[in-house]
């Protein structure tokens, strides 16, 4: 069926409201005017930032959406121009993106893949977003992802820890700056090894879907290689709240070392329980008991409290961080909201520089010009070291983090110290993996 | 016409013009005005309110005729979205495949849950369906990913074996070549803007169609029979009807909407989640229920209305938009304004809309169609008694008893 | 043979022998009451004929068919419609809705699946429930919503919706309790007329002596569970044990 | 065997949680008629009650410590408790270490005003109306609730710790004659087990033994009769009101050190309570109580690994399952009474 457009949009809408400076959407329509999806007519470019604002994650989604009005103040000019400063690249002026102002939408994903494809389809829609962003879960990132695919706009995934991401369900319009379960595992392995002894035998709880599996896989693979035994794995239902049940067999195991393979509420819920259950006092074979938690939150960290003291895992990054990029981050987030930024909130201000920056440097918003410009791109200069966006399948590859729950904090969000700071290299895979099998980028899609 | 008397049909010709209008009736403010925010003529937003509006009238067949409170619908919702996504996996983005098979398989489906629960009523049956949906979610969610792929969500991967898919088939789901999320007509006029997209209105016309079925089932023996078991079961035994076959037959159909529901979702955009099956979602659509007025024709379909426009609309206003909307106030006061209104919008939406149900159930017992007819009864005092008389034509309420 | 014959029922609650040994017969197009004092266990034998519960031991014959573990709905469509004591109607509906269940459900049996033709279009079963509404003098109520009536026209809907029916038998549980002289004279008069005219065998519990006295052709006298007499008005009032076990203590 | 009886204590332990928050609910049911869908969220208020009180005590004066930095840099400002202050570091902190129990104090008046409030200002118009009615309106309350604590606390959970006296956990297995360390169970969780069972003895001795509660029961039984006595039923109904949600609010605030508590909390519990309240017999006391234990314990039961390797996913659906089956078996629940909710 043709796209019988009778009107000339661009025309029409230019004069009328360009002045205004709204973005016109035009999405799904073959527009005689636009080259692609929502092409931006007038003097402002549209983002829209998808967020849980309701549900387990509202509050990353929060600490999400101040990172997004920070990058957005940022690249407008506005501001101490934050990790701008410490980019490698410098090609953004501070004048918005390709001299257009930079506006933005909001919604709330409410951590359903349902509610967040909802929301971002409006915002394509009806506000006429150039490029969707942000998320804190693996379901809702893919989901959008592939919505973003079909419509033709970019997708800059915000906290996505599974490997399907750009894995199986990759595509050619998302990127992942955030770290993958694989590299966690990668990551993690070897301090353990090194800290715990590699003969030890490992007990996972694991969260009943598909981020949880893919944790568990990469983890178990990873420390099987070094020697470890992995004595059970066992999953856990999402709603569950009270873990107990599931804390105690271990009791009855000849298991030294408990992998909670969950996040947020799970997380601090079971790791909560365990230490209840006297987990970390537990002596086995003359050794300490151990528990790790391989992605770790800091966030989340806070309910579970002194819990997560002396417990290993990873992150995506830190405020500690003493790197340029990082201080300068934590300098303007914390002089604008007066607490230090999460890895949530600091993958998602990245994520919006990168994509102004490949705007910038390709000429154009147009996706696939973006893609082009983002695929294989070197940078430095935003808290983690070098980092390469892999053109094979756009997952940003960094040094990772291996971080321990503090044991004499100073304040409220001195929680996690970091231990050691895993080289790209070590965590570095074939993008034809098993684990990440199975998928096509596909083409890139401009849309229109 | 239609089988229809006249003033069914009259209400039945109002229905099929506000909805074939409902692009432009949804877009009352120009582009780049400030109120522009509270346009709601995207097509997935308008998509949303005739599919949700399709489930909400299913829904109200047995609910608001039988007076079964289902906590469960949204399992047959999800395994309609879930047949019409296999078959775009097997077969091709052709619609037509999963459309009526979605309808057979949760038809099938209601029949199972339907007759074990049916066996029993009031909060016992409530629970039992309520009890049968969480384990679908449940099982959706974990182990039955194979079939449903869990938390991310059943999509198409282009490893799919699509066995039907021709050379030049469109690759997102289209009804003999019309792609859904395409849009056949875009005007602008002056400042506004009206979208018309393929998929609104192949939901539109099959909403109508829904419409009508039910509109023709209300008033037929078997919607007699229906709401004869929602006053008096004890006289309907003793008058020779047996209420069991009744029942599970609204049980069916309105499990066969939800299912029709779920799939135009799936058709709409190519992806089931299993939230669409938790009890949330069948808890949603009590709400839009009651909210739009049990038992009545049009009230469901406000009420699915009302629903998803907060959820859509009000959850995007954020502080940004407050303070461009109260820029003229002087600088302490727009502070105040704007921290009140955080309360209500953004991330308070789920906070205007619990107080929206409180209100409107302590104020408008019988939903926003009362409330309708309360305005109506307003405007036409003057004129004689008889022009008051609803559209719906329904009985009056009789007085609410608890027990 | 009667038309409604009731060979030794026994129903115990637990250690409550309800019913013992009931024998009875009602014979076609006769009007016969079952009078006893309260809890002899007038209640508990009409819901042993219509399927509410099932007696422990005995039969129940209709029309030389049993009835027992039949369910109301089925008991029903053998011919047998219940008048209840407290009016059951469907008090959501309008007058002439009540009216037309009934005439769908002797038409269609106990389940049919028209969902799509309007009640409106039915016009046989719509002229036949009008007749009905019109013999019971109610015609000009048919859009008054049932439960906003007054009890005495409930009751009459009640009838009404049992007569449409056309029964071949019809149970009555105290079918004037809590009227007005006036209106049970009426009904008394009604039911008369029915009989006569319609040939409806009908069974009536009732109190009221007066009742009985004027509608009844046979009654039986039931105390403590079993049948003490059964025979004509003008024998039973002279029966000394009726006027010793219930008579004597009412009057 | 140890697997079993660790099980069975876990049972227990949910089921006490369970038990309380269906007490409340069929309390309310049985006594007022009203479908309360808001009594979860009355949980999570109770909840929240410790931590506010947490909060409270540990409310800080800030001091200039200028050899260390905060994250910016900036001379750190050191938090320490108006509460050490006043009363010296030690038994400051002591009592901030003691605010959980110390919350239930302040829980019961707070709870039974929201009780009060809650149920003259709205559920007492709602007593004539249809049940669909009373789940609406108590819905939009649970959600009002939960948005204006995720407004004030966050998303995120937050901890609430149980005394230190009580960390630690108590070894079964050794007085049983087991191995050490085989059965153990965390002290705090035995005390939330014996606080259950005092509220519930409490509730049921107050129901047995109080002319109040002769009167409530037999409203329960009968509420047309009570209120033909001229009883002023009315009153009772509003203590009746604020006796539930003390004893959900207490559920609660006991509950805070297990899990940390968030704002959903209430609504991830009520779909379960309701199934127990409903598995016990809607209006039955004992019911929920019986309900409560056997759905906690049948819930541990099939988290054992051997049970999941059989039937994958049972943990997922256990609940469910066993509600169906009752309800089939059992057609009013384990001890619900003809008549009632049926319509």
């Amino acid at each position: 069926m043709s796209n019988s457009n009778f009107t000339r949009r661009g025309v029409l809408k230019s004069g009328a409201v360009a002045g205004a400076g709204v973005a016109l959407p035009t999405i799904f329509t073959a527009s005689s005017a636009a080259a692609y999806t929502n092409e931006p007519m007038g003097s402002s470019v549209t983002l829209g930032f998808n967020v849980p604002q309701s549900g387990p994650y509202a509050d990353e989604g929060a600490d999400e959406l101040r990172a997004y009005q920070l990058a957005v103040e940022h690249l407008n000019g506005e501001g101490d121009g934050g990790m701008m400063n410490t980019f490698s690249s410098k090609a953004l002026q501070g004048n918005g993106i390709l001299g257009k102002k930079v506006e933005y939408v909001t919604g709330d994903t409410q951590t359903k893949s349902d509610a967040a494809r909802a929301s971002a389809k409006s915002m394509i829609e009806k506000d006429g977003a150039v490029m969707i962003t942000g998320g804190s879960s693996s379901g809702v990132a893919i989901a959008v992802q592939g919505l973003c695919q079909e419509a033709g706009v970019i997708f800059m995934a915000g906290l996505t820890h599974s490997n399907d991401t750009t894995g199986k369900d990759k595509k050619a319009n998302g990127f992942r700056h955030f770290f993958n379960a694989y590299m966690s595992g990668a990551a993690l392995a070897p301090v353990l090894a090194a800290r715990y002894g590699s003969d030890r035998k490992a007990y996972h709880l694991t969260a009943d879907y598909t981020w949880g599996w893919t944790q568990e896989e990469s983890i178990v693979a990873s420390t099987e290689a070094l020697g470890w035994e992995t004595v059970n794995t066992v999953k856990t239902p999402l709603a569950a709240t009270d873990f107990s049940s599931y804390i105690t067999p271990v009791l009855q195991t000849d298991a030294d070392v408990l992998v909670l393979n969950h996040y947020g509420g799970n997380m601090v819920n079971s790791l909560t329980n365990a230490v209840q259950f006297g987990l970390r006092e537990k002596q086995v074979n003359g050794r300490n008991f151990e528990i790790v938690v391989p992605l770790f939150s800091r966030l989340m960290a806070r309910g579970a409290g002194e819990n997560i003291k002396g417990i290993l895992g990873s992150t995506n990054w830190h405020w500690s961080l003493t790197d340029e990029g990082s201080q300068a981050f934590v300098k303007s987030f914390g002089t604008k909201y007066g607490f230090p930024p999460s890895q949530a909130a600091h993958t998602v201000y990245c994520q919006t520089l990168l994509y102004a920056d490949a705007c910038e440097r390709a000429g154009t918003f147009n996706p696939c010009g973006v893609v082009e410009a983002l695929e294989g791109f070197e940078f430095d200069g935003l808290g983690n070291g070098k980092t390469t966006y892999r053109a094979d399948d756009h997952q940003c590859f960094k040094d990772v983090l291996v971080v321990r729950g503090k044991e004499n904090p100073t304040s409220e969000f001195d929680l996690l110290e970091v231990v050691e700071v895993t080289p790209v290299e070590q965590v570095t895979y074939d993008p034809n993996h098993p684990m990440f099998a199975g998928g096509n980028l596909g083409a890139c899609n401009e849309g229109a | 016409m239609l089988g229809l008397n006249k003033k069914d049909t009259r209400f039945l010709l109002i229905v099929i013009a506000l909805t074939l209008l409902t692009p432009i009736i949804l877009q009352p403010f120009p582009e780049g005005s400030s109120l522009a925010q509270f346009n709601a003529g995207y097509p997935d937003l308008m998509q949303r309110f005739a599919i949700f509006g399709i489930f909400a009238i299913g829904f109200n067949i047995l609910f608001g005729l039988t007076g079964y409170l289902s906590f469960g619908h949204a399992a047959f919702l999800g395994v309609g979205s879930y047949t019409v996504v296999w078959m775009y996996k097997l077969l091709d983005y052709n619609v037509i495949w999963g459309l009526p098979l979605a309808i057979i398989t949760s038809g099938l489906f209601a029949l199972l849950i339907g007759f074990v629960s049916l066996r029993r009523s009031g909060i016992y049956f409530s629970i039992l369906t309520l009890a049968f949906a969480q384990m679908s979610y449940n099982l959706a969610y974990s182990v039955l990913t194979p079939i449903t792929n869990g938390e991310t969500g059943l999509q198409v991967y282009t490893d799919d074996v699509q066995i039907l898919m021709g050379a030049n088939e469109p690759q997102s789901p289209h009804f003999f070549g019309i792609v859904m999320r395409e849009n056949f007509w875009v005007a602008d006029i002056g400042a506004w803007e009206f979208t018309f997209n393929n998929g609104y209105y192949f939901s539109a016309v099959i909403a109508i169609l829904a419409f009508y079925l039910s509109l023709r089932i209300f008033r037929s023996p078997f919607g007699l029979m229906l709401r004869a078991i929602k006053t008096n079961q004890t006289r309907l035994n003793y008058t020779g009807l047996n209420a069991r076959p009744y029942t599970l037959a609204a049980f069916v159909i309105s499990g066969m909407y939800a299912g029709l529901a779920g799939g135009l979702l799936a058709a709409m955009d190519p992806l089931a989640g299993a939230e669409r099956m938790q009890w949330t979602a069948s808890g949603e659509v009590v709400l839009m229920t009651i909210l739009g007025g049990l038992g009545t024709m049009m009230g469901p379909v406000l009420g699915a209305g009302f629903i998803k426009y907060f959820e859509n609309i009000f959850s995007k206003i954020n502080e940004q938009v407050l303070r461009q909307w109260f820029g003229f106030l002087p600088d302490g006061l727009e502070g105040a304004v704007v921290w009140v209104a955080e309360y209500f919008v953004g991330s308070g939406w789920h906070l205007t809309s619990g107080l929206l149900f409180m209100l409107v159930v302590i104020f408008l017992p019988g939903g926003l169609v009362e409330g309708g007819q309360k305005l109506a009864g307003l405007f036409k005092r003057g004129k004689s008694d008889e022009d008051i008389d609803d559209p719906e034509h329904q009985p009056k309420q009789s007085p609410h008893v608890a027990e | 043979m009667g038309l409604l014959e009731v060979k030794g029922v026994g129903k115990r609650f637990g250690g409550l022998q309800a019913l013992g040994n009931v024998n009875l017969s009602v014979q076609e197009n006769s009007v016969h009451a079952i009078i006893g004092p309260n809890g002899a266990g007038k209640s508990t034998l009409l819901n042993c004929f219509v399927g509410k519960l099932i007696p422990d031991e005995g039969s129940v014959l209709f029309n030389g068919q049993s009835v027992l573990g039949r369910t109301p709905h089925e008991i029903n469509q053998m011919g047998i419609s219940r008048v209840f004591q407290t009016p059951e109607i469907f008090g959501d509906l309008d007058v002439m809705e009540n009216m037309m269940i009934p005439c769908f459900a002797k038409r269609d049996g106990a389940f049919r699946m028209h969902a799509f033709e309007g009640v409106e279009n039915e016009k046989e079963l719509v002229e036949k429930a009008e007749q009905m509404l019109i013999d019971v003098n109610m015609i000009d109520k048919r859009h008054m919503n049932a439960a906003s009536m007054s009890r005495g026209d409930k009751r009459r809907l009640e009838m009404a919706m049992c007569l449409v029916q056309d029964p071949k038998l019809l149970l009555l549980d105290e079918p004037t309790a809590g009227m007005a002289r006036a209106d049970t004279n009426n009904t008394i008069d009604l039911l008369k007329e029915i009989n006569e005219k319609r040939d409806i065998t009908m069974a009536i519990i009732e109190h009221d002596m007066h009742v009985v006295f004027s509608l009844a052709e046979r009654i039986t006298v039931l105390a403590q569970g079993t049948p003490l007499v059964e025979d004509t008005p003008e024998n039973i009032k002279g029966h000394p044990k009726v006027q010793e076990a219930y008579l004597g203590e009412a009057h | 065997m140890d697997a079993i009886l660790l099980q069975i204590l876990n049972g227990l332990d949910k089921g006490s949680a369970y038990a309380l928050i269906a007490l409340g609910l069929t309390l309310i049911f049985g006594t007022l008629g009203v479908v309360n869908f808001a009594h979860g969220a009355l949980f999570m208020i109770g909840a929240f009650c410790a931590v506010s009180l947490q909060r409270l005590l540990s409310l800080s004066f800030e001091t200039v410590d200028p050899t260390r930095t905060d994250f910016l840099g900036n001379p750190l400002k050191v938090k320490t408790p108006y509460i050490e202050s006043w009363f010296g570091p030690e038994t400051g902190a002591a009592i901030i270490d003691w605010s959980v129990p110390l919350a239930i104090l302040f829980s019961i008046p707070i709870m039974l005003l929201v009780g009060f409030i809650m149920e003259r200002g709205l559920i007492k118009h709602f007593y004539k109306r249809p049940h669909a009615d009373q789940i609406l309106v108590t819905f939009g309350l649970a959600i009002v609730l939960q948005e204006l604590v995720k407004h004030w606390f966050g998303a995120n959970p937050i901890q609430t710790g149980a005394p230190e006296a009580f960390k630690g956990s108590f070894d079964f297995g050794v007085l049983l004659g087991f191995d050490p360390n085989l059965i153990i169970y965390p002290y705090w969780r035995m005390v939330y087990f014996g606080f259950a069972a005092v509220i519930v003895a409490a509730v049921f001795a107050f129901l047995q033994f109080t002319t109040f509660g002769m009167v409530v029961r037999a409203g329960m039984a009968d509420r047309e009769t009570v209120g033909l006595l001229g009883i002023n039923i009315d009153k009772r109904f509003t203590i009746m009101f604020g006796l539930a949600a003390a004893v959900a609010g207490l559920a609660g605030v006991m509950y805070a050190p297990i899990n940390s508590p968030n704002y959903h909390m209430g609504m991830d519990f009520l779909v379960l309570s309701f199934v127990v309240v409903v598995v016990g017999g809607m209006g039955s006391l004992p019911g929920a109580v019986l309900a409560g234990f056997m759905l906690g314990i049948l819930e541990s039961f099939a988290s054992m690994n051997w049970i999941k390797s059989m039937i994958p996913g049972i943990d997922q659906i256990i609940i469910y399952l066993v509600a169906i089956a009752i309800l089939l078996t059992r057609p009013r629940g384990l001890m619900g009474r003809k008549g009632v909710m049926e319509d």
